[in-house]
């Protein structure tokens, strides 16, 4: 067993591409412009020089035939991984997504599996507006024969990629642009996460936050000053497995704590947060000291201008404020706070 | 004798025999599933499966009875997964319209019209990579060309020069509505032929003839490892949906599907065979012997059991 | 004013498109087989003959390219009405749908509207397997910018198909098979109902039941059997309005009886049932006395083959079995009932 | 006096001096929105908008500069746009991507790659139904014929006849891909050819020439009432999507660029005038007005206050 050291998530998803590609030849990585010089901002570097074309390649703009193609391939032996720099682009093929990735295995009552990822790039960018900031993992958590997960750490990039690509069912891949940069502990040799399990990433005792992708980022933020303005410990419980979901690690936060607010890096209405909400509702009823709360997107397609991008998306503020409703504490003066506002270090485009 | 004409017509009958015998049980209403049939397209289908290599691959449409049985030869599955009993591979999770056995190269069909053109793409690329020689034929109608999968998918296929026959079945109708009012250009022939892709167009019903085009077509992916397009006609006998005629409901007439009939692929083949000299009691021996075949594995379907209900949530993932 | 007569469900669609065909000339409506002589289960009957192949005509199999043909047809002046056989043909417009004609509205800041109409059929037909059995709302409904209604009695189809094409912005329509044949009162002048609310189907005081289309009726049948074998009056909440959804009636209903379930036409996980169950658990948070529970399709592709299509779609007797459990109520053996299964009526293929 | 051409050099120098200055004030840091630039493609878009009338539309990708500042005359909005201002139509609501100016037959612009070909066909139809003669011009690059929602929509419009104008701007990269890599065929003209479609090619960077196909184009267009293909040929001169040189990260030489830049549309046209006999001095004056007023509209877009947060909700539904 090898040591561990801290690298980004970006250097995590490549690791685990580079791994997983050197252990099993029938895996290969495509998708438009995962061969050229920006490497998928980096996720895909050294694929090409060390696998070759044939299993690092490039593609017309093409995405519902190209995931038709992953399809044909992965039920003919071949573990193809298909990457889209946004997950925007995945709604062109959600045909073949819904209606033919998703059940080829149960049309074929298991005689045929389909071992596939499908990364998908997410996240503010940068004023991309409506078109290039959408998250639809509750659509495809809604349709049955998908998995879906959004790992937030490093370390749940690699071991929960490296799971997905040895999983014989189809696993879209979802990861948020911003986390890129994020360094932690990484194991060197390769290991795998389970997929359909939610983790405790801040252990806490007064209120459960459960967050999906950045928005553990910004629980983070609002725990820290939750702790220090009132005193109050969060649990952080981060739903990196969208579907299928095991909710024990969630349900047993939100019946420990008796509060809950659902953060979701996405709209509420018809989300992944109303799914937990009503999980969570049902499942530790009696024990809830208050309604479970959600958090997302404003209900709005996504605007360009910052400050209406700021609206739109949810943060740290928002998290603190509603914990502070749901205890019924005293709002805290936020003014002299500095939030870690990630979106003054981005530089575009993307 | 010629063994070549005796195969293929022992094929034409065993699928024309298979769907009569849907036909007359279709309205016990036990087999509830849509019947797309072939009908009419059984010298298409049989002309090319016979040329395929069993380990070929084929993927098919709704309407995929004739490809289905032909490429496969079985019947008792597929009588059992039509009745959608425990028996079949599927256990009736398919139906008729998701016929699938993959080992006999038969690997699976679509009701979403066009959405199995890509996949069969990505399968022959998989073949391409394990070198295994294997050719994988995609059908799909005249409709499914109207569908930008269809195009995103030759694009890839010629672009990558990949080892997958494109067949359209053109009958000229996608459901009730004819290519005049769905096509904006004249022949898609020889728009494929622009595209780093092989062409060829028939109208033969004749099964010798489709055969033949299939050996030059194969030959030409084997020769070339690209892609080649088959653009052939037939006549579909029945109603879109379901096994009845449906020459009263007024958007064709009768009348074609009698100058269609008159060269009908299968009675066609049989008159071929007798001017070669075969006799008929011999014929009629083989017709017996598929159609007992037909009925038995048809009654086997019929009482064999369903499926437990726990096998809804097998397999989904 | 005229008055009212008993007509079925698809008359009532019928009526509506061909007295707002008739007052207003910038309506149009096409579609895949739209005027061929099936006229989409009869409920397109009589408009070619009446407003010519200008105002009703057949399509190439392009859903994609046919939606945005829909959306640049609408902004500039015409009002749109395409019509689908079957929801699961929409995934291939989904793009169209989400990326496109959701914000081109916002897009424009106003500028330019949408008033289009996408009518989209539904339903368990008849051994239709897993491509022809979606539902697919709360997909639509996720999306900010697209309006989601389901009706289920004949008036609703008619008043809200109407108020649809009136509305400027676009409106998903969706219509189950099986509903086409219910016939009930429905006035003969045009009139519209409102788009974002939902209906007391029948009235009760024991327990709510929240239904979407189909599901209705089987809600209709469980509340006889549940008042005749227990006593028990229970409430069904008709949710016609998927998105934007004004949440009063359900919330009021559910705080009154203080029971709540919630039975979808569509699998449970991220569906409208979780929104659902989200917002009344929280809205009615202190006064339930028992978790909401949500009842939906089983979680798996739909199979063919009777005997499993019976497990996958829910039933009367799943919302009993719910209620009784919910009240605590000592299970009815209803071995004895006849249900009213229309499965048995229905003859193939669709 | 050639009047002609010094309006398509104005319009030209319009569009070059709009993107230099925001090449100079983009490390500011103010505009932020992913920029998309035109430089190079200029003599297509002001060629073709400045044939069309003032009431045809124009439908366009996320780099549209070119197109929107050529078809509209408006310089004032655009600015306050990409800086994402309250003063502009969209309130900023767009950005650099979505430039949006009906009242201008700007119609809007997508950037989801094809994703606006099918829309432009519908508002074609839309015209044709009113019979108000107005012509559409969708602008796409030559990666979003790989999509298959052009195909789809370029079969509509052929099927339907109806009145508009496709125009593929092809500088053979979509990102940093070559058409090699992503086409399975020769020559996307020929192939539309065969479509029931006029088909116009042409490699030029004169602006004249362009305007003057595009004179026929919408003749064509006119009297058919069916659709035209115009596909042709520039070089972008910066990376995709930012305002700077990308010759050495390898996917591309400056010798190519060299080439191209020595007919670089803005420049040949300046010359072609002066040839013309058109004073230097005059055309000084005249590029001096359109910077001044360039300037100032970004000078008024920098001071504009930003949309109060009440607007994230409005115009939803
Ligand atoms: C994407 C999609 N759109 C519409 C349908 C409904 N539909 C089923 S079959 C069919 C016609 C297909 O015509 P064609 O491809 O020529 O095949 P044929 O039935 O003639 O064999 C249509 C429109 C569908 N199944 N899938
Ligand atoms: C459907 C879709 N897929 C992928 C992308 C990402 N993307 C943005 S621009 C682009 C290249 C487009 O090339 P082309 O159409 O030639 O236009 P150009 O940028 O050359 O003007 C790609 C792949 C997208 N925006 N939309
Ligand atoms: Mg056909
Ligand atoms: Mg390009």
């Amino acid at each position: 067993m090898g040591g561990s050291r801290k690298i980004s998530y970006c250097k995590a998803i490549n690791e685990a591409l580079i791994q997983e590609m050197e252990r099993d030849p029938r895996v290969f990585t495509y998708g438009i412009g995962v061969p050229d010089h920006k490497r998928i901002f980096g996720s895909t570097d050294g694929l090409v020089e060390r696998f070759g074309p044939e299993r690092c390649f490039d593609t017309p703009l093409s995405e519902d035939a190209m995931t038709g193609f992953g399809l044909g391939a992965a039920i003919n032996g071949l573990r193809p991984i298909h990457v889209h720099m946004r997950v925007d682009f995945m709604l062109l093929a959600m045909n073949q997504l819904a209606n033919m990735v998703s059940s080829y295995r149960y049309a074929s009552a298991g005689e045929l599996s389909v071992p596939m990822v499908i990364r998908a790039i997410i996240g503010r960018g940068w004023g991309q507006s409506f078109q290039h900031s959408k998250t639809m993992h509750s659509c495809f958590a809604h349709i049955p024969g998908l998995r879906v997960v959004m790992p937030t750490t490093p370390a749940e990039a690699k071991g929960m990629l490296i799971a997905s690509i040895r999983e014989d069912s189809p696993v879209i891949f979802i990861e948020h642009r911003w986390l890129y940069y994020a360094e932690d502990e990484v194991p060197e040799e390769p290991f795998t996460l389970p997929l359909e399990k939610a983790a405790v990433l801040r252990p806490g005792k007064d209120i459960t936050i459960v967050a999906t992708s950045w928005m553990n980022i910004e629980a983070l933020e609002a725990a820290d000053i939750l702790n220090k303005r009132h005193g109050v410990s969060a649990e952080i419980v981060n739903a990196r497995a969208i579907a299928p979901l095991d909710d024990g690690v969630i349900v047993d936060s939100a019946r420990k704590t008796g509060h809950c607010i659902v953060a979701d890096n996405d709209w509420l209405h018809c989300g992944f947060s109303a799914e937990i909400a009503a999980r969570v509702s049902e499942k530790c009823f009696g024990s809830l000291k208050s309604p479970v709360s959600r958090i997302g997107f404003a209900p709005a397609p996504c605007p360009c201008t910052r400050p209406l991008e700021n609206c739109f998306y949810p943060s740290a503020v928002n998290i603190i404020k509603t914990a502070e409703k749901t205890l019924k504490l005293k709002e805290a003066d936020l003014s002299e706070e500095v939030f870690y506002s990630y979106e003054h270090k981005f530089k575009g485009p993307f | 004798m010629d063994k070549l004409n005796l195969e293929l017509y022992k094929k034409l009958y065993l699928v024309r025999r298979a769907e009569e015998e849907i036909i007359k049980c279709y309205f016990d209403d036990e087999m509830k599933t849509p019947m797309h049939m072939s009908m009419g397209e059984e010298a298409i289908a049989v002309g090319i499966c016979h040329a395929l290599k069993d380990d070929d691959q084929v993927f098919g449409t709704y309407r995929s009875h004739a490809i289905y049985l032909a490429k496969t030869g079985d019947v008792e599955d597929f009588f059992a997964e039509i009745y959608g009993k425990d028996t079949a591979l599927l256990k009736g999770k398919g139906g008729s319209m998701h016929l699938c056995s993959p080992d006999n190269g038969f690997m699976g069909s679509s009701a979403i019209v066009a959405s199995a053109i890509p996949v069969a793409v990505g399968a022959a690329f998989a073949n391409k990579m394990a070198g295994n020689g294997r050719i994988v034929t995609v059908f799909f109608g005249d409709g499914a060309i109207d569908e930008g999968v269809f195009w995103e998918s030759l694009n890839a296929a010629c672009l990558w020069k990949l080892p997958v026959i494109f067949v359209c079945e053109d009958n000229e109708l996608a459901v009730h509505t004819p290519k005049s009012l769905r096509h904006g250009y004249r022949s898609i022939s020889s728009i494929v032929a622009d595209f780093n892709c092989r062409v060829f167009k028939e109208e033969s019903t004749d099964v010798e003839t489709i055969y033949r085009l299939a050996e030059k077509a194969i030959g030409a992916v084997r020769g070339s490892g690209g892609p080649c397009f088959l653009d052939l006609r037939y006549y579909r006998y029945l109603e879109h949906v379901g096994v009845s005629e449906d020459f009263k409901s007024g958007y064709r007439s009768r009348e074609e599907f009698e100058k269609w009939r008159k060269k009908d692929p299968v009675e066609q083949q049989r008159k071929k065979l007798i001017k070669k000299r075969i006799k008929e009691e011999e014929l009629d021996k083989i017709e017996d012997g598929i159609a007992e075949r037909l009925i038995n594995s048809m009654k086997a379907a019929q009482s064999a059991p369903f499926p437990g209900a726990g096998e809804i949530e097998k397999e989904v993932l």
